[in-house]
């Protein structure tokens, strides 16, 4: 048994690579152990040199080498004027690499909302795009009846970068033929399948309406300061960052990056909102019963959260 | 022996980068060093919210993030006037470095100390052992690495949100209050790393360390103990030594750094310039650093030509589209400092903070390899202690944040050191919306392609003159490219917008 | 420089130890070696021989070696008829032992809730108590008016057991001379200034009234199963138990377990409550305004969580 | 020489227990284990929520809690009628054995091994190699073992929430669904543990292991390869070996078993016993086991007096409280099987299954020291696989829990396997409340004081003849007592209500 696995990064920042180099029981390289995969490449640890590296390519682009893993990191850059020619690998488009490799993959992984659904560099003018996703939009670079070997589509991992609990956690799935269930944007509802606010440690502000205005304060950022929590799926206050920490509880807005439409047009650290109500509402509530509710509940809030009596 | 034109082996970088390089009769005659990516990331600033460049332009760069994020504050702080409190300046200071810390121990060791696992060097003698701690993935010290970077990160985490990529450094201060008890877990993490490193990077105390001033103390605490021989860093000085490294990838030897670990109480320190001052060195002497001063070629860039460099403040970014480039080879472009060509990064920091040791080594060798990677492995050596320092001054009882409501229109720049060297952003707000934004990175300074009066980048200069022994297999070039830790995909440069792209044809070499 | 601690177990499981033992970054043995703490004894660690241990106790208690910490882990057991006989150490009662320790000690601290205020042994007959409180009144076994050489009075760490995060953090506190912010039940505020509820990943089903009746459900454990968490300060939801989870988390009540009155009356598992509604409401909150305003939450409920469509 | 009465130093064990020993000519001659602490631990249960015990039994002890929790969970089940689903099942026996696990290694590394650092030692050829790694808070297997038993224990806290004393386990199932990725990171986390122990403790993967049928098996083992010889077991049993702990340690030769790890499938696995089945073992033959031939005697506890044993169903505790205690010394009962005193443990539970190399270490020498610490250290070795099996087993499709509406009035009992042995919680409810509680631990059995005919329990016996070279440095008897692990935070029995108690005299020795 033992999975191969070829690492590509594209247009992205290898911080999907780093967030995995913090996951942790088991770390990175137990992970691969435990799983017994062997890493055909990764750009920033593989010691093959770039003559064995074409060679590997070459045998898996012609079927002598399988490929059971194809993680690519970053957004598919097709531009300009759709020749790829402004991310090259030793002088040809990277786009064309990655269509030989997922040709050729048992499962295609978009590490990170950047491979998934085009993320940062696809609000640019380089043409770039998730593999196959365009941020809302299926289709990306790959197509939407694209298939890998398994028959699966391309699975997303969003989030820039991707929790690296839930990348070992989908990479022991698909090793151990653990099965997994896709959203409609090909997410693997078993990590997604929790909004950000859940878990928060602020989830009484958010109940009682206790609002910050302002860095520094404490209070449910939900209202003016633009966090997405409650729109936004993502293990983040379930599965700690770093073991440690969560952006909201750290009084940082959830930026929604694992939505498809990250990073959004409106500028963060502010919430869109019509006399002080956010116009997007957490996913699922009605916005009348919402109103009349968070009204009272403002009204019901405790005076040790209205005097920021806590230390959340 | 004929000209032979080799690229060079470049995996464990960050990013993207091709180096070409000329060899005649088993030197190295001439080098190309190219971007070879173009994310047009400035642009995707332009027209968004005023504060939108601190989750965005993080993004540039997974590994020094918060060097961005840094800088993006500051830039808007520049613009807007403000002065974070002095407890959030402690803090910035301890999170940057943070990061840096772990950047040099993971390049020093998941990328640099690899290239001695070359099969060029299977018959010598410490080839064994360097495979039992450098191996990918299996040497012992590439997994202590991994899991202790791991957490030191954690006092980011605890500060910040996460690590990578979150946005708690705001124009002001921070976006949150520690607390207290974050703080002491900062301390205990902070102080455990610090034995960590101790004991198996340096193989000996801080302090001891310290007191190497110049290239024969080194010899000598080399030669000291056994812990000293045997640690990480003997290891790497002792492989460095026997394959040569102080003998290649000289330079320029004009050094940029931007310094930017402010001492907090800017009253008290005025005048001085904190740890690691900023400062632009040039023939043995430190000129105060000037923004103005740099400027950006895009001569030998994929960009539409202009004559010699302009201001980042003033520069425009419209990649070359006509198909007929002529000598155009990077998605970098060449920024120069009063019209130089400067190194950047902890070797330049070192020279311009005028560190002894350093100043001996490139004194006697001039700029090495080997200098330019222990001035970043032993960096940590440097910080440690005012890491320390900053996080047991936070007094808690002041505030973290001083509001300056919205950002008003202006332009500002932001300028600090990140992990590989001098990072700059300059920023234009108008009507509450960004109209400009332009990043200069320490890649950019290191790896740059040739400006308009073709002098060679840093990187392309410390090629040249470099022994090859096999051109199929040209370890010592690696190692120079590795002792600068180029992060390519920090060539971000913006598109005209609307602009129409035509198909751009590029000569590389294979 | 350097601190002494001594460990003491009277009446209570060991949990606390082992909890601490379940400490990380650092963990308990680097912990102790970074606060440069000198373990004088621990009873389940300790390799000094019962002669050596006996000539250690008879030095602290002549004054003779300094002792630094007292951490003391169990209740006080004055039984029966207050002499201490229920428990005893080479034939005297332990509780003499307590004393002339505690009147030695730098700082005296309580580790978890039975040390603390007596926990579940105070709630039988063989007289336990807690070091400086009884349950919820101040005195205890030192009495109300002990204060340690350093002015302090015993520093209760609550929690069956203590989180071991928390014990290594006021541990570092003192050591490094940290500010302890102690509450009327001398627990410092640091370590419990946030509820059990502030971070509960099942906040959601709280907001909207979505209830849990029977174990293996989903939703608020708070309305039908005797959930604690909104009445319990605690960091178990931020600072996650054996860096994983938590006990709401996993769908078990929180029981209370740093109150003073743990453990309560009214059986586990069940909320006292009436018309459906519990009787003991969130810390601060007031009853009119609380049902007026879930009645109008429940009504707002998103389908998502009243299907249950979630991963929490 | 005459006799001399020693107290056995009796640190590094869970809870308070004190051991007296007469000695004659150098050799142990009687001996006295006392309980010292009462804490009434089952009167404080009478009268409160049937559901309780999950609560409050656990509370008994912070490194078994879940051994408890089950037993309770199991005792009402047992009253109800219920039988959980296999899916539930499987996680109770993973984590059932994930505790016992963490306490094996820890008290085997934390607490035994200590045991050959005493001074008495020093000069014996091993000691080196022993502190360095076994010195607490030093040694770097105490390091590793303090990681590791850290991490496995991270499988209880994703399914139960928390370790020690989450009530996950209730009546029915468990309180929760546990999710996918759940079971995939216990996979993972229960894996790396495995390997752990292959790699540090046994020296070889578990397979290996398990072909040691006998003891010629065992010696061929250990001479095999280095890393058997180097492993920490093979140090350990080197270390046993020279210190003749092989000799001393026997007992009564009757062993008791709870089992306790049904196989989920009940319906397929009727009549089969599952991993360690339980029973009980005298003169080399296995009777099945039935609760009711078990009884606790008084006679020497400080209990007010009854004749013979009692069923714990049946049983009567009051504290004897008249000042005139005679021959009473201690806080335990004596628990007996059909009237005889019996081992319980890891030991008994490999006699019981019909180990063959422990049967083949026992009829060889008898129960010792050193094969019942072996027995313990090894028990991971045959977990393992299970834990393994039946958390892949874990379909996640089916229910983890079958509600049981309120538990209804009637009595139940719950047995087995702690991490010490044989575990039993007896109940009764009464209008929806617990009427009586009656808990029998392992220690209780092992450590017991004499019974109504004066029959020495386990550990006691296991004492007598053992020769003790400097009574005022006992280790052989220490040696002898630690390899019972014995944790007397159990002995928890209850006080009659409204009792007016007078003072208790006691007799100790010094």
């Amino acid at each position: 048994m033992g999975s191969s696995l070829y690492w590509l990064q594209c247009g992205g920042c290898s911080g999907d690579t780093w967030s995995l180099f913090g996951s942790e029981t088991p770390d990175v390289v137990e992970l691969l152990e435990l799983l017994e995969i062997e890493v055909l490449w990764h750009p920033s640890l593989s010691v093959a040199s770039p003559v064995e590296h074409r060679r590997i390519l070459q045998r898996i682009v012609d079927g002598e080498l399988e490929l059971d893993l194809l993680c690519v990191e970053g957004a598919i850059i097709r531009g300009p004027g759709g020749t790829g020619m402004f991310d090259t690998f030793h002088g040809h488009p990277k786009k064309d690499l990655v269509s030989k490799l997922a040709n050729r993959a048992g499962t295609v992984l978009a590490m990170g909302t950047c491979a998934s659904f085009g993320g940062v560099p696809a609000t640019g003018e380089i043409e770039a795009t998730g593999l196959q996703f365009h941020r809302k939009v299926t289709g990306g670079f790959l197509g939407e009846n694209f298939r890998s070997r398994s028959g699966l589509p391309v699975i997303n991992l969003p989030g820039c970068p991707c929790h690296g609990e839930v990348m070992s956690g989908v990479l022991t799935a698909l090793v151990t033929g653990g099965q997994l269930v896709l959203t409609a944007n090909n997410v693997p509802e078993q990590w997604y399948g929790m909004l950000v606010h859940q878990g928060c440690v602020r989830n009484e502000y958010h109940e009682f309406r206790v609002e910050e205005h302002d860095f520094g304060e404490k209070g449910c950022l939900f209202f003016h300061m633009g966090c997405q929590a409650p729109m936004t799926y993502g293990v983040c206050n379930k599965v700690l960052w770093n073991r440690r920490n969560s952006k909201t509880s750290a009084g940082v807005p959830c930026l929604g990056c694992t939505r498809p439409d990250f990073p959004r047009e409106h500028p963060f650290f502010k919430s869109e909102s019509i006399a002080g109500v956010p116009l997007k509402l957490p996913i699922g509530v009605d916005r009348a019963h919402y109103l009349a509710y968070k009204g009272l509940a403002a009204a019901a809030a405790p005076q040790r959260l209205l005097r920021r009596e806590t230390r959340v | 022996m004929g000209k032979v034109r080799i690229t060079v082996p470049m995996n464990r970088v960050e990013g993207d980068l091709e180096v070409r390089v000329e060899i005649a009769d088993g030197v190295a005659v001439d080098a190309w060093c190219s971007g070879t990516m173009y994310r047009g990331f400035e642009r995707i600033l332009e027209g968004r919210g005023a504060l939108d460049g601190l989750v965005l332009t993080p993004r540039i760069c997974g590994i020094c993030g918060i060097s961005h994020l840094r800088a993006a504050a500051t830039a808007l702080e520049n613009l807007a006037g403000i002065t974070p409190p002095p407890d959030a300046t402690r803090i910035r200071n301890l999170t940057v470095m943070t990061e840096h810390v772990q950047s040099d121990i993971r390049q020093s060791f998941l990328m640099f100390a690899v290239d001695f696992l070359n099969p060029v060097y299977e018959a010598t003698p410490l080839y064994g052992e360097a495979l039992a701690r450098f191996q990918p993935f299996k040497g012992e010290t590439v997994r202590q690495v991994i899991r202790e970077t791991k957490k030191i990160l954690e006092i980011i985490a605890i500060l910040g949100g996460q690590w990578p990529h979150s946005p708690f450094i705001v124009p002001g201060g921070l976006a949150s209050q520690p607390t207290g008890e974050s703080l002491l877990r900062c301390r205990l993490i902070l102080e455990q790393f610090r034995r960590w490193y101790e004991r198996r990077i340096l193989g000996c105390e801080l302090e001891r360390w310290l007191e190497i001033l110049d290239s024969d103390d080194l010899d000598g605490w080399l030669e000291e103990r056994e812990e000293h021989w045997k640690s990480d860093l003997g290891l790497l000085l002792r492989l460095a030594r026997q394959h040569g490294l102080d003998r290649i990838g000289g330079g320029h030897d004009s050094f940029l750094s931007y310094g930017g670990f402010p001492e907090p109480d800017q009253e008290k320190s005025k005048g001085k310039n904190g740890l690691f001052p900023a400062g632009f060195l040039l023939d043995n002497e430190v000129h105060a650093l000037d923004e103005k001063r740099v400027t950006e070629h895009v001569a030998y860039s994929w960009y539409v030509d202009y004559k010699g460099g302009k201001h980042p403040g003033d520069g425009e970014t419209q990649p070359y589209a006509t198909g007929a480039e002529g000598d155009k080879y990077s998605w970098a472009k060449a920024p120069r400092y009063d019209g130089r060509p400067a190194e950047t990064g902890p070797l330049a920091s070192m020279m311009v903070a005028g560190n002894p040791l350093f100043q001996d080594l490139v004194r006697q060798n001039g700029p090495n390899a080997m200098a330019r990677q222990l001035a970043r492995l032993v960096r940590p050596a440097y910080f440690l202690p005012a890491m320390q320092r900053w996080l047991a001054g936070v007094s808690g009882d002041e505030e973290f944040y001083r509001s300056n409501g919205e950002i008003h229109d202006g332009t500002g720049c932001g300028l600090g050191e990140a992990a590989r060297g001098g990072l700059g952003h300059w920023v234009t707000i108008e009507r509450g919306r960004i109209k400009k934004y332009q990043i200069v990175t320490p890649t950019a300074w290191n790896a740059s392609p040739r400006d308009s009066d073709g002098t060679r980048g840093p990187m392309e200069e410390s090629l040249v003159g470099t022994p090859v022994r096999d051109p199929e297999n040209p370890v010592e070039l690696s190692h120079v490219v590795r002792s600068f830790d180029p992060c390519l995909v920090c060539t971000v440069h913006a598109v005209g917008r609307g602009k129409k792209l035509g198909r751009l044809r590029l000569s590389m070499t294979k």
